[in-house]
This record gives structure tokens, C-alpha cells and sequence, in this order.
């Protein structure tokens, strides 16, 4: 047992480190901006011809630049062909230092590698360089209003007339649609066929007529998703991900496409620094929060908790360095860093005590009100991608191997 | 024995319930998010004074309706159900304290207008500096040549940026106790805070200004009692807006369908379902006998306040986050409500108190007040 | 709203108080002896003939003829015909100067209220008088092996021959059996009707020829649960009560004939004061276990639960005398009841510290063990007479009406 | 990187697992809470020795195997599976306190015996007062004419009552530290104690007893080693208890039917043991990061240690109530192995520190050297 990496290892990350500490800070290129921000700027811009995202770009294309994106893909397609260790590097340092969001984050992480997977030469050709230089901007059209945790039972239609596909009905909870170019999404192919087996992946340009995007509104003000209607679009046959009425299997494993989370776990245990930092300056009476018995302990079991996730993380990533199957650490490891997130923002409310009821840009408001922010999306992660509920049928399944119920 | 509410409290809570639902529909506290604060209308505002809820638990010979402080509470409770804003509760604790002051002269002279409206009062009891009650107030009075003089911060006052008069807890050379100033005198400063669910509060600065009358306006076991009473109001209200997350969490899990389902059949959502409402039920039980202690003025009166507030602090918060959880992404949309009664009991629940504050209030008085049952 | 009684009630209420106080400690006679003890002297004894329970039996008999028993039975067998207050009166005081248990509880609080409802009048007469008087002794026969929870798809046959029934099968977690001189159980008596449509409530003399009973040992080391096993019993169709096949009615009735648990309010008050002592009695170095911060707020949060049940209770008990259904109270009491005192006992073993691993009579043992079988007795409760997750399937579908799953 | 058992872990693992399961299956837990105490029979014990478990972390040049902190833990872990008992960790932890005492002459000396068998030797830290951990050591060795002599009182240590040798924890002319005080010697009374899973522990007490060699066996930093690697042995045994309540209730989930399905289907029962699951698989990465960290003395060794027995102390407790809970009936029979694991882990959990305990002692860790990142 040893956490150690190879003298080429430690070189590539010293590099990229130096890189990091070059490129970060000042002149990473508008890459400062959060995603939201940046839709937010772009929905209201009257500009939009001059590509208000301009600056949103610059970040991504500098990483690309410089070899530090598309680490996994093949050459062919503008990857770097790296090594898996390479890989878990370069998440890991990004991590450390918080680079800037990434606006082609889905690109890059959901349909790019699905499309390294399965798809067909012209599709890897077009698509996957235009990703990584965030030339195309990508959204995920999988959730409907009727199909949430229940996936397999979408309903959105697509039907084939000639060489195309034609498209009705409705998808929910996708993320920056209205400044995506491309929508990757499931359709019911088959209505005959068993739920999972009449499904089918397809891509489609979001400037196609008949799509239209409504944004919604979340709990906490702001307007992340939105809606996405297809009223007769017409996909070409070629957009095909995979076989005619077998969408569910790539989707699926594009869904168990977990990384170890090791990133995840800085974010973590930057946030509990935070709160720690937060404890330490709030009055209670004669003494700080930080002091308090409960406090600390409640402090202390998360810093236990984001320790289990890191050295969990270490076996899922050592399986996965010796070409093992990840095991069982990859959804224990998202159903706990997702419940641990939870309860680190609850704790983070109940430290502030009397200070919590206060509203953003209120004179006494706590660490400017982030931790109220923090707390929705918390809340809204542990539903976003597979509720908790479904990750606990997922383990007691897949795991524990308990007979599945007849329901489904 | 009749631990229930009476006749009159049921008439009395259903008509508060419709009249709520009608009047102040929880669009109306959505759209506050976006224009706080939230308050109620004028128009609205003036039926609830005719209905007379301010002096539901006020003394007949001053206005009220003679009712008990379950009565309020009730009241209260339907507030937290309907999302109802400031200034209901503000005024409603106002009114009670000076009625409950033990000051004859100002409660004849005050509770009339406070019942009616011609009055608008608040109470403001908690400071900085991170402690909760009674025992932490500092805000101090001095007498000096031209009369009492008061100093000090308190935070989080609610509705007094439309309040005339203060109702002030301060260390005064009387001992602890209620004083009066008014709003807009001099040395007053209230600066506009805002709750996360968009209700209006304050802090209110005092730097030397002057209390009306120079004297008490309650001793220190009339602050301690009105603090009580405020408290179980806000529990009440934590107990409304637990029952509205349940209610919406249950009638979403009979019709929402998944995997050819109710997911009401599924026992992750059924048996959450019936855990909150177990915490419900608890968390009435607990308001009842808090109240009834109250107004029998019972030893264990303050101990039973802290259970009822530290229970129902825990189960409102619980509640509404299963209701995020279980309606899923809906859930987390602007237009559904969870999220509004997520916004309020997290907000009550860190007010006057939170859990904790009241588990060691409860704690202290098992050192030294209680006594266990003993085997014969 | 009030918690006052009348005068009369009062009046009933401080005879009854100045009796106890006359009648216990010391003068009850035998009384002290816990059920169990009494059993275990019942099995080891050798003068068996002379009535070795007679000790036992004495208790009973005194408060029978103190009419303090049978308080809601009619006066023709021997009952008391009391008010309903008057009931809650007796079970509140007694509960709260711990009177000696009583060897004809199951009698008393199952089979006795039972036969008042649904009893000929034969039965009633024949049973309800012994009962009262501790001349019988009564066990209850529900469970088996494959009917815990599901309690409906029990096994244990009984056909009709002439006269009389056979039955054929198997008991278990019948408690005091071997003592017992009846039990009450079901049986299968049609196996083609649904499942609780077959089902009969019969009663069987123990020594008939064909019953054997095999006393179970317990994780804590006791035997207070037996198996009872059936091989051709005959029992007297005048055993049956109420109708044929109509058993599962008439068993389903007496779950649901709770009390407002106020008995059991008192109980756990007595033991958090009990738990509150061992805590200020507790060194932690240099000081006591009762003055840390999270032990104080712990045992705050039992005292906020039991006051919690207790006013749950009023409710409960306010309704019943004003003859209006128990509404909810009495499920969510006994679910909680039983979380609450789980969480007691846990509570207790954590505040034991570093003696909690000390074995009943070894030096340093804490309170001579008996949070340990406290913990483990707790524990059982909660399983006993439905487990906690079936009390939560009865709150969902019948407090708050979601629809039923399917498989049932 | 490669964090995770070795080939050879794994294939002692397994060895240990079938041996334990053969000559020590659970029947004899059982039988000896009614012949307490739990002691390992003299042929097994025999043919442990010629394993040579005792050895597996000492050092080759006294008789070891050289292997890591991990290799002992791998044995704790299926002693915990297993519900092996005593005296096996306590001559585990008594060689190992030793090989890494730092006292060259008595380690070539004493290990070799303590790995064979020759020499019963156990350890003691532990004492009356309430607190946890070498903070809380009182005992006092003071040098007189005669040497140096042991005044104190040790509790629940393991296995004294067949150990030959006892090495304390105890405050020293030279500071805190480890001497050796021969269990016959003057001065030392050994009063049996048992464990709620009969596993064998006693008070000792010492009185002005001879320490041999009158100087320390090993200082400070040697005794914090050792209670640290003591501490994550018993996290490795709460972690196979653990896991074997896990099993036991999977496998039971999965054959027992009721309403007319195997009970695994419910979700109050599989959502139940997919975070037992998940707390097993927190655990166990806890351990690992724990045992590393010790081997390669980093600076966050202590805290991970007690993440580990924090974590494990819950997760092993909560398992077997799950098992019990979940067996229904027949978990609560003396015949069905849920009480015994039950029994261990609860002794477990409170010994060598509680959660509370540990998660005190992280919490310092963070107030005194934890350096969180920070965004750049």
C-alpha cells in the first residue's frame, strides 16, 4: 500500500503546478466568471452577435492550449492521449487551486467521453475538437416532466421519416440551454418495446426550428435550468448515438462513468475551512462558536467524513489505476460526499445561530450569505443526476445484491 | 380534562386558515422575495385588525376577547401555515406584553390602541454578540437630569421600520425590564435588515434616547414572561408551516408516479412521511401543554416553552427538507412552495432561541427545578 | 383546555393513593417478584402441587379485592364498571408508585377486554372471573416462524371434527407459556379464503394432550419467550370466539385497544431520573458526567420526548373521554414510545463512558448492569407487537391515507 | 499508488478468516457467556503462535515478519468477523508496544518470546476517573532506595489474569512512559473484571510494586505510538464486526419472506443496509489511511486514528442494532449470532476512547495543525 506516484508523475504535476500558478490569478482570461454569471451576461447582452461568451471561452481554449484538457481522448480528435494517473494529476490540482469553471464542463465531461466511446468516426471528427476549444457549447436533454428518477419511462418521441429523425415532446432540468449550441438527448424510438429497450441517443442543434427554451426558476432565485420543448424537429439520421433503440446502454454508462472524487474532496475540505474560519469569528457571549464543545465535534466529524471520502477515493482510484472495475467506492463515494455536503451546510446554519435567519446584502449577514447558497445546492445536488434515494436502490442492488422488487 | 382545542379555537383556526389562503395566497409571499420586505397590504392589514386577532388574548376590560395564550397561538400557527408576513406577529407580542406588563395605567391607556391599530408597536429583545434571552440583554437605561435615558443595540426587530413605539428589554436602574421609546426620537436608529424569507426586521440603535414615561413599563418577570410567550408563538408558527410541508409533501406523493407508481407506495417516502408525522404531533402535543402552562402561570411553564420551541425548530426544518427531497426537481423550482416554507421555518427556528439554546434552557431547569418520579 | 378532574375524581383518586400507600411495600404480599423470577421459581420448584405461584397470585387477589382491577368490566363478572376517568386514574398511580407486576397482565389487559367484547356469555362467565383473580393464567398465541411482521399468512390449522377442533402447528415468542393454564391464539381455518378471511380466534387449555412447550433463550441471556408447538389438540368448538374465520377482526381490535400511554409516560420519567443520577454520580476526571454539554443536552432532549408523549397522551385521552375515536395519538404514541426509549438507554451507555463494557456483577459495573438490559430490553420493544416499521406502513396508509403498495 | 491490501494481506486475509470460522466458530462466543470468560483454547491458541500472528508487524531481526501496522489491523479485523477474544489483540498490541519501544536491549531481548509465545505479556493504559487516553495517566513510578516502584490503578486490561508480564502506561522519574511490571511481583493485585461479550479484562493494582529494570521501557512518544496502534486494532475489530452484522443481515434480507416478498425488497430494510454499506466502505478507507499514515509516522497519523475509531465505533454499533432490528424475533434468540457481534462492538466502541472521545481529540488536531486549502 503506498499513495505514491512515479518520478514521471511527479514531474508532470510540478509542471502543470508551475503552469497553474502562471496562468492563475489575474491572467487566466476572464475565466473568474461562474457559468452563471456568464448565461446571465449573455441572456441580457444586447451585443449577442459579437459572442458574448468570448471571455467564457478564452479560459477553456488557454487550458487546451496548453495541453490540460481532454486528457483521455485520443490525438486524433485534439486529446492528449494521457495516462490515468496523469489524469487523476491534473483533477486533483485543478482542485487544489480552484481554476474557474469551465463553460464546456458537459461537453467535456458527459457527451465528449461518450462519444470517444460510441461514437462513429464523422460524429468523433465534428464534434469532439469543437468541445474541448468550447467552439460548441453542450446541454443534456434526459430528464421529462413524467420520467425524473423514473428515467427509462421518458416519453419524448422521436420518429423516422427519411434520413431523419422528427422529435416531439418536452425535456426538464437542463442545465445552460439557452446558450448551448448542441442538445445530447434520449427519445423513445420504440413505444412498443420494454422501457429500457425502445430508447435511443441522439445529438441535435439547438438552432434547429421547433426547439424551443424556457428557463425556470429555482428555489433560490436564481435560473440555472429550464425547459426544452421539440415541436417536429427534425434530427439528421447521422446525429444516431449507438445503435437504433439502444440509447440506454451508453447513457447508462456514461452515468457510471464516475471519476474517484478525489476533486470533489478538496471542494469538500476547502468548504469546511471555511466554516471552520467562520466558527472562528463568530461572538458566542464571552467566547467564539469555534470554542463550543458541540461545535467542534460536529467540525470534527465532517473533517472524519471528508477524510473517509479521500481515502475512499484512493481505492476507487488505485482499482482503477491497475485496470480493476472502480468497485463499490464510486456510488458509495457520490451518495456520501452528496449526504456529507448536506450536513456540512446545515452545520454551517446552525453555527451561525441567531445570525442565520439574515437575508443576502443585510447588514450582519454571515460570509456575505453564502452559506444559505450553499445550503439550496446542497440540497438541490443530492436530487440532481439520481436522487439519494435512487443511489441507496443503486447500492442495495448492484451492491449488496438484495432481490430487486417487482415494481419495475 | 379536556386537553383540546376548544369549540370556539377550531371556528376560530379555520376561519384564520381560509381567510389566509384568500387574502394572502402564497404567491403573494414568492413575490415578496423579489420586492422585500414582505407585508401585509393595507387593505388586508385592516380586516385583520377588524377581525380583532391582535386582542384575541387580550383582557376584556382593555379591548380583547379575554382568550387564552392558545388562542394566539393558534392564530400564529396559521400564520406559519399560510406564509402570513409582519406585522401580524410583531403586533400581536406587542399587545400581549403590555397587557401582561402588571402596569395598570399604561395597559388601559396602550392595549386599546395596540388591539385596534391606531397604535403599530414591536418588541425587541435580542442583541450582538451571539447570545440568545433575557440573560444576555446589555442594552442599558441610565437616569440622568432629564429623565431615563436608554443605549444599547438590538437586532433583528421585527416590522420596526413601521412602528411607533419600541418596546425595549434594557437593564434599567429599576433592574431588568420592559421600557418604551418611541420610534421616531431622537438618539433612534433603525437600520433595515431582511430575513431570508423576506420578512422585514431590523436593528435598532439607541444612543441615549429618551423612554417614555422615565420609568418601567414591566418588571423583570413580565420581560421573562412575554419572552415565553413570544416564544411559543413562534413555535406555533414552526408547527403551521410543518404541517403545510407535510400536507404538501403527502398530497405530491399520491399523485406523482414513478416506476408505474405512487411514490407514496415507496417505503423511503412513506415511512419519512410518517416519521414527520410523528414530529408533528409531538411538536402539538408539546405547543398545547406549553400554552396551558402559560396561562396556568405552572412552574414547569418555561421548561415546556424550550421543549415545544427546540422540538418544533428541529421538526419544521426536517420537514421542509424532506419536501424539497422527496418532490425532487420540482421542488426546487420558484414556483412550487416548499421552498417558501423551507425559507420561513429556517428562519424561525434561529430566532428567539434556536434548539440548542433551548435544550440547555430545559437542561438548567432539571438541575435545579425537576423531579423524577421515584420507584416506591 | 384543561388537566383538572371533577371532585368526585379527585376523591376516587386520593382513596386510592392513601390505599396504595397502605397496601405497598411490604404489606402486598409476594408482589415484588418480577414476572419473570416467578417463573423461573415456577419450573425449578419441586412442590409444583402446592401452587408454587401462590406468592404470585396473592397481589392480584388484593387488588381484586380492592376493586382496582378490571376497573371497565361489567360488575356481573366480577368487573368494576368504572368511568373511564377512573380507569386512567388507577393506571396513572399505580404506574406512578411502580406497583408490583402482575402475573395476569396478558389476562387482564388482552384476552379479559377481548371476551367483555366479544365473548358468549358462557365465556364471559367462565373466563373473566378467573381472570380477575389470578385462578387462570393466560398466553398469547399470534406469531409464528414465517408470520412476524406479516402476521396474517400464519400457518397453524385447525379443522373441524364434530365438536371440536383440531389443530396442527406451531407458536412462537409466546411469552410466561410455560406457566400458563390457557392461550389464546389464531388459527387457520379456511386456507382457500384471502388470507385474513380465514382466519378463527380460539382459546385452548393448555394441559390438553398434543401441546408442547419449549421455552426460547434470549440474546440477553433470559427465557421469557417460548415456542408452543400444536400436534392434534382438540379443543371445544365453545372455545371459538365470535364467528368463524372471523378471527382476524377480533385480534386486529384488541392491537388497536391501546391506552393513552400515560402509564408508560410515567415509566420512562422514572428511568431518565434514573439516568440523570448515574450522570451526576459519573466522574469525568474533575467533573461529572451530568455537566457536560452534550450529556446535559441529550438528557434535555429525553425530558422534551417524554413531556412530548405525555401531552400526546392528554390529547389522546381527552378524546376518549369525550367518547370521540383516539385519532392518531395512539399509533404515533407507540411508535415514539419506543424510539424514545431506544434512544434512553442508548443515551445511558453512552454516558457510561469508558465502564459501559462491563459485565453485570464485575467490579466497577455501572448500576449493577441494568442499563445493559435495559438497552437490550428496549430494543426487543421495539420489535414486540409490531415492529416499528409496520407501526410506520399503519401511520402512512391510515393517519395519512397514502395508497397502499401493491403486494399485500 | 496503490492503496489497497497487498497480494499477500489479501491471502492472509482469507487464511485468517477460514481459521477463525474453523476452530473459533461462533458457537464458542456463545458457550462462553455462560463459562466467561472468553479465552482461546490452548491448541488454537498453539497453532495461532505457529502462524505467527503475533509477528506479522514486529521486525525481522527479532523473530517478525516485518509487516506493516495494516497486516496486524487485517488480523484485528477478522478477530472482529470471527468474535475471537483475547488473548490474542492483547499479545498483538504487548509485542508490537515493544518492537517499537525504541529500547534496543529489551526489544531483541523480550519480542522474540512475545511472538512465540514463551512470554504473556499485556498492556496497560486505562484508569479509574472517566477520562480516556494517556492524558489521563496518574499513575507514578518513583525511584526509592530500592529502585523504581508502581503506585496506581489500571482498568479493563485485557487478558491480566493469564499474562506473566504487564507493560503501564505510567508517569516516571523521566516522564511519562512505558515500564514493565511483572504480574507476580509485590505490590500488584489483579481483580477480575468481564466484558458484556466475556472477553477477559481486570482491574490492577499497583502498590509501591518493583518496575523491572527500574528505568522506562519506552518514553513518551513510544506510549502514544502504541496506544494510537492499539487504537486502530480496535477500529480494524469493529470494522469485521461490522461487516459480519452486515452479512448476517443481508443474507437474512434475502431469504426471509414476508407479505409475500423477500424482506430485502422493502426499502425500509434495503435503504437501511445501503448505509450500513456505505459506512463499512467509509470505514474501511478510514482504516487503511490510518494504518498508512502510522507506518510512514505522518503528521496526521493521530487524528486519522481516531477518525477511524470515531467512525468505526458508530458504524459497528449501528449495524448490529440494524441486525437486531431487522431479524426481528429471532435476532433477539440466544441461538442467532446478531447479539454476539451486538455484545463485541459495544465493548469495542467504548474502549480505548469513544466517538466522543476521538472526534475531541480531531477536533484539537484541526485548532492546532490542520492547514485547509485554500482557493487561489
Amino acid at each position: 500500500m503506498d499513495l505514491t506516484f512515479s518520478e514521471e508523475d511527479e514531474a508532470y504535476r510540478a509542471e502543470l503546478r508551475q503552469w497553474l500558478s502562471d496562468n492563475i490569478g489575474g491572467g487566466g482570461g476572464g475565466g473568474g466568471e461562474s457559468a452563471n454569471a456568464m448565461m446571465k451576461r449573455a441572456e441580457s447582452s444586447d451585443e449577442s452577435k459579437n459572442d458574448p461568451l468570448a471571455g467564457a471561452r478564452a479560459w477553456p481554449r488557454t487550458l487546451h492550449d496548453a495541453g490540460y484538457v481532454g486528457l483521455a481522448w485520443p490525438k486524433a480528435y485534439g486529446g492528449q492521449d494521457a495516462s490515468f494517473t496523469q489524469q487523476v494529476i491534473c483533477a486533483d490540482e485543478m482542485a487544489r487551486v480552484r481554476t474557474p469553471p469551465l463553460i464546456n464542463t458537459i461537453g467535456l465531461s458527459i457527451i465528449g467521453p461518450t462519444l470517444v466511446q460510441h461514437g462513429t468516426e464523422e460524429q468523433k471528427k465534428r464534434f469532439l475538437p469543437r468541445i474541448l476549444r468550447a467552439d460548441d457549447l453542450w446541454c443534456q436533454g434526459f430528464s421529462e416532466p413524467e420520467a425524473g428518477s423514473d428515467l427509462a419511462s421518458l416519453r419524448c418521441r422521436a420518429e423516422i421519416d427519411g434520413d431523419e429523425f422528427v422529435v416531439n415532446g418536452q425535456k426538464v432540468w437542463t442545465s445552460l440551454a439557452p446558450i448551448s449550441d448542441w442538445i445530447f438527448m434520449l427519445v423513445r424510438t420504440d413505444p412498443d418495446a420494454p422501457k429500457r429497450e425502445g430508447i435511443s441517443y441522439l445529438l441535435a442543434d439547438m438552432k434547429t426550428p421547433g426547439i424551443t427554451v424556457r428557463p425556470l426558476r429555482n428555489a433560490a432565485g436564481g435560473s440555472h435550468f429550464s425547459e426544452v420543448f421539440f415541436d417536429n424537429v427534425r434530427v439528421p439520421r447521422e446525429h444516431l448515438v449507438g445503435e437504433l433503440n439502444g440509447g440506454w446502454q451508453i447513457a447508462r454508462s456514461s452515468l457510471d462513468h464516475e471519476r474517484s472524487g478525489l476533486s470533489g474532496v478538496v471542494a469538500l475540505e476547502e468548504t469546511l475551512g471555511r466554516l471552520w474560519r467562520m466558527a472562528s469569528n463568530l461572538d458566542r457571549g464571552d467566547h467564539k462558536a469555534v470554542e463550543e464543545p458541540s461545535t467542534r465535534r460536529a467540525l470534527a466529524q465532517h473533517w472524519i467524513e471528508i477524510e473517509g471520502l479521500r481515502h475512499l477515493g484512493f481505492r476507487t482510484l488505485s482499482n482503477q489505476i491497475a485496470g480493476k472495475p472502480p468497485g463499490a467506492g464510486s456510488s458509495v463515494g457520490k451518495l456520501f460526499a452528496s449526504e456529507t455536503r448536506n450536513q456540512l451546510t446545515r452545520t454551517a446554519l446552525r453555527v451561525e445561530g441567531p445570525l442565520a435567519p439574515i437575508a443576502k446584502r443585510s447588514p450582519h449577514v454571515v460570509d456575505r450569505g453564502r452559506w444559505h447558497a450553499a445550503y439550496f445546492d446542497a440540497l438541490a445536488h443530492s436530487i440532481g443526476g439520481g436522487t439519494s434515494e435512487v443511489m441507496r436502490n443503486v447500492i442495495a442492488e448492484k451492491v449488496l445484491e438484495l432481490p430487486r422488487p417487482a415494481e419495475d | 380534562m379536556d386537553f383540546n382545542l376548544s369549540e370556539e379555537q377550531e371556528t376560530l383556526q379555520e376561519m384564520a386558515c381560509d381567510f389566509i389562503r384568500e387574502r394572502w395566497p402564497a404567491d403573494c409571499a414568492r413575490e415578496a422575495l423579489d420586492k422585500r420586505p414582505a407585508v401585509i397590504g393595507a387593505d388586508v392589514w385592516q380586516e385583520i385588525l377588524e377581525m380583532g386577532w391582535l386582542g384575541v388574548a387580550a383582557g376584556e376590560d382593555v379591548g380583547g376577547i379575554g382568550g387564552d395564550v392558545l388562542t394566539a397561538a393558534v392564530l400564529s400557527q396559521e400564520a406559519g401555515r399560510g406564509l402570513l408576513p409582519g406585522p401580524f406577529q410583531s403586533s400581536l407580542i406587542a399587545a400581549l406584553a403590555v397587557d401582561r406588563s402588571g402596569n395598570d395605567a399604561i395597559r388601559s391607556e396602550l392595549v386599546p390602541q395596540l388591539i385596534d391599530g391606531s397604535l403599530r408597536a414591536t418588541v425587541a429583545i435580542e442583541e450582538p454578540g451571539g447570545r440568545y434571552g433575557p440573560d444576555a440583554i446589555a442594552a442599558k437605561v441610565r437616569a440622568d437630569a432629564d429623565g431615563w435615558r436608554l443605549t444599547g443595540s438590538k437586532l433583528l426587530v421585527p416590522d420596526a421600520d413601521s412602528a411607533a413605539l419600541l418596546i425595549v428589554g434594557a437593564q434599567t436602574p429599576d433592574g431588568l425590564g420592559w421600557v418604551r421609546v418611541r420610534a421616531d426620537a431622537q438618539g433612534v436608529e433603525i437600520r433595515k435588515m431582511e430575513r431570508m424569507d423576506a420578512q422585514s426586521c431590523s436593528e435598532v440603535v439607541f444612543e441615549n434616547a429618551p423612554v417614555e414615561g422615565d420609568a418601567l413599563l414591566g418588571d423583570e418577570r413580565s420581560l421573562r414572561e412575554a419572552y415565553d410567550i413570544w416564544t411559543v408563538l413562534l413555535a406555533a408558527d414552526l408547527l403551521g408551516s410543518a404541517e403545510a410541508s407535510l400536507e404538501l409533501t403527502r398530497r405530491y406523493a399520491i399523485e406523482r408516479v414513478q416506476f408505474g407508481r405512487p411514490i407514496g407506495t415507496f417505503q423511503a417516502v412513506s415511512h419519512r412521511l410518517a416519521n414527520h408525522l410523528v414530529d408533528v404531533e409531538i411538536g402539538r402535543s408539546l405547543l398545547y401543554g406549553a400554552c396551558l402552562a402559560l396561562d396556568e402561570k405552572r412552574d414547569n411553564a418555561a421548561p415546556l416553552v424550550s421543549a415545544a420551541k427546540a422540538w418544533l425548530s428541529d421538526a419544521a426544518v426536517a420537514a421542509a427538507e424532506s419536501a424539497l427531497q422527496i418532490h425532487g426537481g420540482v421542488g426546487f423550482t420558484w414556483e412550487y412552495d416548499v421552498h417558501l416554507h423551507m425559507r420561513r421555518s429556517r428562519c424561525n427556528a434561529a430566532i428567539l432561541g434556536d434548539a440548542d439554546y433551548h435544550r440547555d434552557r430545559v437542561a438548567d431547569y432539571m438541575d435545579e427545578s425537576w423531579v423524577p418520579p421515584v420507584k416506591a
